[in-house]
């Protein structure tokens, strides 16, 4: 293998709660218990199957950018992100060490296919990047290896819709296959699943959209692609809208470029933690 | 605006759009000033005083004050901004959704355990879910009124 | 008429130098006279044909967004913008305000095309946008309307292709056109022409290039368009690459929407102001 | 990296892409500060100081102390940034421009109003134009060493 390669794609909730638990030491409480049993197996996946890279999608909430500036997609190019003071303080966990040289290597060529990143060579990350590390690498004293981080406005409406966060995915597939060093890189999606956190509405969740968008997730995504935004706000809570971060990871794969079908490593599904619907999968490309 | 809204008729829900986003400006640039540990001490300290830097509207400064999220959402907040307050008070995210509800922290917390709060008739206004207008505020506040 | 429409587009270099020859009384010298004159009929022409909105297309150089931010494609939103201070003070003229409501609705609608654009709602403007106003509307006390300040990556590489603006441009078109008050608006493109300002090859002249550009983006944009962006560093200088925001302009116009040709108002060819071809055009849509 | 970089084989010229923005960060960023009155105050009043609290590169820094503008692009430095230091010198663009090119200002001048540098063997390396590397440094310092 001499070029970069997408080995896998993860999906998961990135809920500020479950940091906050594991950062406090109440993964062992019964109420955490069964969330924390869902990750299990992940962490000794993540142990078996270390990638070199991680390409993670998620979103910004009103930390890294203000109202002043609020762009669609950033991509990460610095050397490091530090884990943000969201307001609790800053997250006990390891600083995030960043690849510069693939992410500056991804973002002229999805620029060149034209997607009007913004580029972003300082930023903090908050729960949104560092939840899915800790679920699936518990809590070592270093990340186990550089993360690229790429954020997409899902805070400000208009929101990217579902087809453009799949279209990007094939965009990044390629810009990832076209770097001439032979890492191996996995690609995570964030956020979701059915929340709502504002309102008369707080707390929505909805079982039976988040199970069937796992299903069409695996097995149709470019349907799912199709799904309008007012489809995520209905059925599963105006935070549920997060769910279109996963369409990019899962753009990414490399079936949908006409290769085969991806192996489902792992699938979870549980409620609540905190006001959410935890969701979370592997998929392996052959 | 012939834009659509499709998102207006979803019940319990203000949608953070431009429009939510101008009328919000200054109070959610408020917020995001409680992410540097000096200004929450200073905000703690004299929460009327450190308001009033702000070129926030008198009603968003009192929906602040009051810790009506409700109110600030309607004022132009959005909750992953208004996140920093709750964040300042030391608040979950649990307690500050649940806070929009009416109900007791108890009762939210079990309604998640439960599955949390169902879609049906939830979905568009007028139909008879928990999150529709006639039938705030929820939990004990709201079964009063009504038993 | 109930809706907004594109009444004509405009076409300038906004070299820096041309803004400080205004501030500091110069615009009578024998160097700078040439220049001033061949805005004589746009002075007019703009009082005849005053707008009430700007939409103007121009690239910061290096003043609201440094390297820590750079978005591809930033629309601004706020009420007002104030000219920056570039590290000679702040020019000397008016505060610029803002149209937000419609600002917005082009935001929305551009994003919906599937533009990633960045959301400005705070942000200061240099001399790209500042001069622009200046040889348009000479040293009034306040700008004669409102102004959308938009804003193109063409600072660190790689920038939008001249085909990505070009369709950005279209894309706008529909945005305005679909906002229901009947404003008459313009969209401005500057920047260019030839010039370099960097390096043993700093003074890079091509009237020929210039030339040919203008003649081009009159009568066949479209094909403009796929001019790869090493043509114009070669030919046009490496900061001649700020001409494919001209595109944007172009690509709203009628005709590129299966409407009338546009008429050519005026047109305007000169060399030098300070480093760089000054080149200048309108168009009007009938 | 396997993309195309086609803009290396033009002359004179240093196209501002990630890698060298990444060389260049803390240099630019420095540039930056200069857009505030009291840091042109604070770097004029002692220029080394000033540069010692930014994580530049002792060649950064001696580039700027030099005003060597080509060899602050090298480092990593953009024009565009670049201008901010000339501009607290009170030097106009046209003036740092020429600069770069070995030219005394009044050549560099009179070389713009008699219609600027051709581009005439100045697109690709290995010409014999006037930005070619075998032609520096130009103007009367140039033509010193070949008369
Ligand atoms: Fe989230
Ligand atoms: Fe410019």
């Amino acid at each position: 293998m001499t070029m970069a390669k997408i080995t896998a794609s993860v999906y998961t909730s990135h809920v500020p709660a479950i940091g906050a638990a594991l950062d406090l030491g109440k993964s062992g409480e019964p109420y955490w218990q069964p969330v924390f049993k869902g990750y299990e197996f992940s962490k000794h996946w993540m142990a078996e199957n270390k990638p070199d890279v991680i390409f993670l999608v998620y979103n910004d909430h009103a930390t890294a950018f203000s109202l002043d500036m609020i762009p669609t997609f950033a991509i990460g190019c610095a050397d490091s992100f530090t884990p943000a003071d969201e307001g609790w303080g800053p997250r006990p966990v390891p600083v995030v060490q960043g690849h510069p040289e693939l992410a500056a290597h991804i973002a002229q060529s999805v620029i060149q296919q034209d997607f009007d990143l913004t580029i972003v060579n300082k930023m903090d990350v908050d729960h949104g990047l560092t939840v899915p590390l800790s679920l699936m690498c518990g809590q070592p004293q270093a990340w186990p290896c550089p993360v690229i981080p790429f954020a997409v406005n899902v805070v400000q409406y208009p929101v990217p819709s579902g087809r453009r966060c799949f279209e990007l995915g094939k965009a990044i597939r390629k810009a990832i296959e076209s770097f001439d060093k032979p890492l191996n890189v996995q690609i995570w999606g964030t956020g979701g699943m059915s929340h709502q956190l504002q309102g008369p509405r707080a707390g929505l969740i909805n079982k039976e959209f988040d199970n069937a968008f796992l299903d069409q997730l695996i097995d149709d995504p470019e349907g799912l692609a199709s799904k309008p935004h007012i489809d995520y706000v209905r059925e599963a809570g105006s935070e549920g809208i997060e769910l279109v971060m996963w369409l990019i990871a899962r753009g990414a794969m490399a079936d949908v470029a006409g290769g085969p079908v991806p192996t489902v490593a792992h699938r979870f599904y549980h409620v609540p933690a905190s006001n959410t619907a935890v969701g979370h999968l592997i998929l392996e490309n052959k | 605006m012939p834009l659509d809204k499709p998102y207006l008729d979803v019940p319990g829900t203000t949608i953070f759009d431009a429009e939510q986003s101008r009328l919000g400006y200054h109070l959610n640039q408020f917020c995001m000033s409680l992410m540097k540990a000096a200004n929450r001490e200073r905000f703690k300290a004299d929460e009327r005083a450190y308001l009033d830097e702000w070129a926030m509207t008198e009603e968003q400064k009192q929906a602040v004050l009051a810790r009506d999220l409700n109110r600030c959402i309607k004022a132009g907040g959005n909750i992953y901004f208004l996140a920093k307050i709750g964040a300042t008070d030391g608040k979950s995210f649990q307690q500050m959704a649940g806070s929009m509800t009416g109900m007791t922290e108890e009762e939210y917390r079990d309604m998640m355990i439960g599955g949390g709060r169902s879609a049906e008739g939830n979905r568009v206004l007028g139909e008879d879910g928990t999150a529709q207008a006639h039938r705030q505020p929820q939990g004990r506040a709201g079964q009063k009124t009504t038993s």
